[in-house]
């Protein structure tokens, strides 16, 4: 194990896939000579070469589109958005013509893309740079996206991301971008998209969550530990196939959920996932899965109200409070 | 509430209210003077040409009717009166260049390689048909022949087709991209993102608009200030106007640009004029246009000309197009019984093509 | 009352509110000469000229911003999309800015916009011309969202959504414009935003829906009526802000529910309301709440497919046996 | 895996590659001919102008200190360098001329009107911020004095402008809009958009350039081919090109602009060339230029350019502009002292401005 920040456990995904298959390439703003908005492609101009890291200008619904084509036609772009609020301008090629063109060829062609880049909020940075759009391209059938909390995952999903033969839309977030974490050395180390993991074993209540969410649920959950209170938590890491799966089991034995998501509620994440659950494992709930999200209101600048605005381990606690009967 | 005399007018005014008196949609530059053997074209090629057009334009007629017949639903966009584009630029590229378009698409799957069998297949909605029934009228292709296909996102398809064209340049294997789009498609935004694109990456590719007068109801006099083709001068990108009623004219530029793409790897844009004979769909009442004006396009009918320029250099005897014409007959009303009577997908395949896996996953 | 088509209602609506109010404008594709592509302007033109009905190139992202800065100075536009698939390509004018400016600027202005057209799917049109987006509008925090499903609340509710002083997006469907029904003549006819409505009492189950899915679900109460199922039906006509609390009556009584949703499963209406219902009437269910949805798939073009694909009133009957434990 | 020597390049190599030999960034027109009284200014018009164009400079390098000590969070895009643009324009226009601008906004907000307190209470996110501290620096505004404000997706706040100016010709009020963007804007497609409808609308709108020479770390040359203002040509729009260094020049010609503007309804495009003196934002290592480069601008800063014709000319006397000096250090001082002391937005405040009515329902 080798401790990497997220960034360097993305960097090495993408270096790796490149090094093994010359229809890889990296397309998007400030990515080649830059070295990347928040140098997650730090180094690969100078490896790759000007054919294989290509800085665009800020055109996003047409480089995701030239994306697009180039991977009907055998290539393999990995296409860096400097953040998802601004892949909203390419929602058309996402949506679309990435999630649809093989289907309505009737398979003629495939498109082995990798939509990436960091979603969410990111602190003070107002409304239009502050939003989660994983549960918007999670809607739309033929996508599949992934949102990892952790280096090792990050390095292990984006590489089968940039294997997959589909469109992929690959999250991650600006803050935990320095985040450091023990990276898995194994050659070739590949994650199966789809399958969650349960990031710690508790009898007393499931916590569901993904991305950076992750680490405030984690948070909660030491806490909860001192009051006595064991933990499920399970990270999703991808969104879509949801693992819907391993999250049943273990409501089945806890009986209770909690559901943390960094979206507004309204059919966010937790809004699928705590649907599921009380369609999946009615009898086994003691209690009405909680969620804990956003407000439904935009992101405000002015830091106490940002700091009101996002989810923290407090709103986690009350919540397993709340469907544990404590308080 | 009354209009004041003097109320600011922001879209040009349309036929309906000016009593008709309106600029013509679309003036046709000169076709071209030189001969078919100074084009490098044989007699076979021209004959040929001939076919091929006279398929699409009678394909179409007959879809029109088995449409009306209530034989098929989903929308039907015909390419009726802008066959010169599609074959002239066909015999133009080479096979394997690349070429995408807009939901207009029956003539350009026709021209490479969608057997009528497969291409009415579609339209019913047949497994046997081009994109197994999947896609229907707006979503022909064959992909094997380099016909990327159809899209019915007005505009959609031209990054689409640029990136077909990066791909080549990346695999440096010759292709030249030719990306047709609509006059109203020249608006969409993302037309500006990548002609900035690719004039500042040099990719092989040739943005074709075939201007045929009218988004759906609009004129383009209506939609589209100044000239269309004036769009190149924002990025000092190489440009041309042909005159899509004339298949030698569409053949020798076509040809001319391709090669020079081909060399230095400069993109186009090229404006195709030309004339939309029916409505944009099967639901439009045509009020916009007057009956004249798409009477003095017929009267240049490409695929006539063709046959007159045929007939008349002997090219081949008046009997041989007559075969050729009544082959086309049965071809297409083969074709329709063959899509009458082939089979509906089986319901297994609604979830088919989603994924390239066979056990992908899906939501429950 | 009047027997009026769909479309009527709508065009009566803006007729109204522009006989009314000077600042009332409608820009969009084919509005003006053509009359609207599906006709929901017939006359306009005629009536209020050019100043006022103005047709537009094919520039959804351009003439949808044009209409939220039109806003801002004091107009108030209604912005026809031909359909809300080619409202993807302005998404970045709705969900950026029409939702966020007035709170990034801190109230300094008003969006008051409607944003309309059909939503949905409208027979083989095929992957990119059938999706229905009112959830993934709903999940943005500063838009209202409505979709009736009858004449009636069709005229109430743009009236009184082209005089909201918010953006508003208003979905039809193609395959309604031509549905007949009564429309009051009520002078100045206005409908609450966000009030749903109970179509059919009933003490069995409940059945919640919207838009054109409501007339399947109708459909299926009346088959089941002759089963001795007595639906209670409720139309929730408003999407944002959601009428939650009609929907929690009626379940408690029911203790049953269907949610009929014509989208894809992940994140739509269906889950949200099913999510919440179990949330909020976690106690009184005497099953899990059953949706009925599209399947995860793109629309298929062929007619056979397609008919699987749409959520017809045997599928709404089959949830309803499950939920009822009857078969 | 080694790079191959012919392998294809697309986009044009930058400095790092190139051992720092490449263009400038930007090349400058040459300045107005014309004496400040030929162009109708007075004296005291050009001593305010200066206080003006220090007011915003000194309140920014106040403000990146306070951002440095950590005082408060989110982005801050600096405008130091650009400042004759905004003061200029703003002397040009009328008062009641609508003006809206990207995130690089706190230039335009002082010159329209926000106070130093405002403007960085809003940087420090308390109520009495110009925003109510909701927006941060990319979101000052100042709708009653027609500043419509800054917006950060680059490009969106381009048909806003267009919408503002379509509105003011449907009250046919005389006023004219200028929307201001970055060079890196320009590659939006609703830029292009926009632009058609503008020209075939004849909407009383100047979309203008600020071509600072970068888009972030991407220079000019390698993100947008040909000249940005010749964007214009596509559309047959009214277009001009000013040297941004100067006050007079900016003021010339963006007078006669608006006064056309206001007389034939015709939109403009215009490009002035100016500099970024600072990095993007805060958190930029600027590696993609040159120190020289910068050092060359900074020569012909317009803020001291403007200070030097006025002391040259004997506008006002030294000790006045040292007085002008000290005032605005006190007043920047004076604004921070104020910020600092500020409340923050009650927690309420978090729901309110979302929408019009105050009892508006939230989703939970
Ligand atoms: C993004 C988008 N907006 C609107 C439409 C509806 N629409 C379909 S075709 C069309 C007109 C296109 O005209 P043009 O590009 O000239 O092509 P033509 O029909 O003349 O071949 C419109 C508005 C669409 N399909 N996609
Ligand atoms: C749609 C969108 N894409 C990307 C970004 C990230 N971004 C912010 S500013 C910027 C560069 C803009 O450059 P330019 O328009 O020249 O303005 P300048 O910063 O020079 O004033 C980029 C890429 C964004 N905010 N919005
Ligand atoms: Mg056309
Ligand atoms: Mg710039």
């Amino acid at each position: 194990m080798a401790e990497l920040q997220f960034r360097e456990a993305i960097r090495d995904a993408i270096d790796e896939e490149m090094a093994l298959d010359d229809g890889v390439f990296v397309m998007g703003e400030e990515v080649a000579e830059y070295n990347g908005a928040y140098k997650a492609t730090e180094g690969l101009l100078d490896k790759y070469g000007f054919r294989r890291m290509i800085d665009t200008p800020i055109s996003e619904l047409g480089f995701a589109g030239i994306g697009v084509g180039a991977a009907m036609n055998g290539l393999r772009p990995v296409i860096e958005f400097m953040t998802f609020n601004f892949a909203v301008l390419a929602a058309d090629q996402i949506i679309n013509h990435a999630s649809k063109v093989r289907y309505m060829l009737g398979g003629q062609v495939q498109v082995p893309i990798v939509f990436r880049g960091p979603n969410g909020s990111a602190g003070q940075l107002g409304a239009t740079h502050s939003v989660a759009y994983d549960s918007m391209y999670a809607h739309f059938p033929g996508l599949k996206v992934i949102q990892p909390s952790e280096p090792d995952d990050a390095k292990g999903l984006l590489k089968s991301a940039i294997r997959d033969n589909n469109p992929v839309i690959f999250m991650e977030s600006e803050q935990m971008y320095g985040l450091k974490g023990e990276v898995s050395e194994e050659e070739d180390y590949l994650i199966p998209i789809g399958k969650a993991k349960i990031k710690r074993e508790g009898s007393d209540v499931t916590v569901v969550t993904h991305g950076k969410m992750y680490h405030v649920s984690k948070q909660a959950a030491a806490q909860l530990e001192k009051e006595g209170v064991e933990v499920e938590l399970i990270d999703l890491r991808t969104i879509k196939p949801l693992d819907i799966g391993t999250v049943i089991e273990s409501v089945k034995k806890t009986n209770r959920c909690v559901v943390v998501d960094e979206a507004h509620p309204f059919g966010g994440v937790a809004a699928e996932v705590g649907y599921l659950i009380h369609r999946d494992a009615f009898d086994y709930l003691d209690a009405p899965v909680a969620r804990v999200t956003l407000p439904d209101v935009n992101a405000p600048f002015a830091k106490n109200l940002f700091d009101i605005w996002l989810p923290d381990a407090k709103n986690v606690i009350d919540a397993v409070n709340t469907v544990t009967y404590r308080k | 509430m009354a209009k004041k005399q003097d109320e600011a007018v922001f879209t040009p005014i349309g036929l309906n209210k000016t009593n008709g008196k309106l600029d013509k949609a679309v003036e046709l530059p000169k076709p071209t003077q030189k001969s078919y053997k100074d084009l490098g074209l044989t007699k076979q090629d021209l004959v040929d040409m001939f076919e091929s057009m006279h398929l699409q334009r009678r394909f179409e007629e007959r879809a029109m009717q088995m449409y009306q017949k209530g034989k098929f639903g989903g929308f039907l966009h015909l390419y009726i009166g802008q066959e010169a584009i599609s074959t002239g630029s066909v015999w133009a590229l080479n096979d394997d260049d690349d070429i995408i378009t807009a939901y207009r698409d029956h003539g350009w799957g026709l021209v490479r390689g969608v057997t009528p069998e497969a291409g009415m297949a579609e339209l019913y909605g047949k497994a046997a048909g081009c994109s197994k029934g999947k896609g229907g009228s707006m979503h022909f292709a064959n992909v094997e022949n380099h016909f990327w296909g159809g899209y019915g996102i007005v505009g959609g398809h031209i990054p689409l087709g640029s990136g077909i064209a990066f791909a080549n340049k990346y695999k440096e294997n010759g292709r030249v991209t030719a990306c047709y789009l609509g006059d109203g498609a020249v608006h969409q935004g993302v037309l500006h993102e990548t002609m900035n694109m690719c004039q500042l990456w040099k990719l092989p590719c040739i943005f074709v608009v075939e201007n045929n007068g009218y988004a759906m109801g609009t004129s383009v006099k209506r939609h589209s200030v100044g000239e269309i083709v004036d769009r190149a001068d924002a990025y000092g990108m190489k440009k041309a106007v042909i005159n899509g009623m004339d298949i030698f004219s569409v053949y020798e530029k076509m040809k001319e640009i391709a090669e020079e793409v081909r060399k230095d790897n400069l993109p186009w844009f090229v404006e195709i004029r030309t004339y939309r004979y029916r409505g944009h769909s099967m639901s439009d009442p045509q009020k916009y246009r007057t009956k004249e004006e798409l009477e003095e396009y017929q009267k240049i009918d490409p695929i006539e000309r063709l046959k007159r320029f045929i007939l008349e250099n002997k090219i081949t005897s008046k009997k041989k197009i007559e075969e050729i014409e009544e082959g086309i007959e049965n071809r297409v009303l083969e074709a329709i019984e063959f899509a009458e009577n082939a089979d509906a997908p089986e319901p297994e395949a609604l979830y088919e093509d989603m994924f390239v896996e066979e056990d992908a996953v899906f939501h429950k």
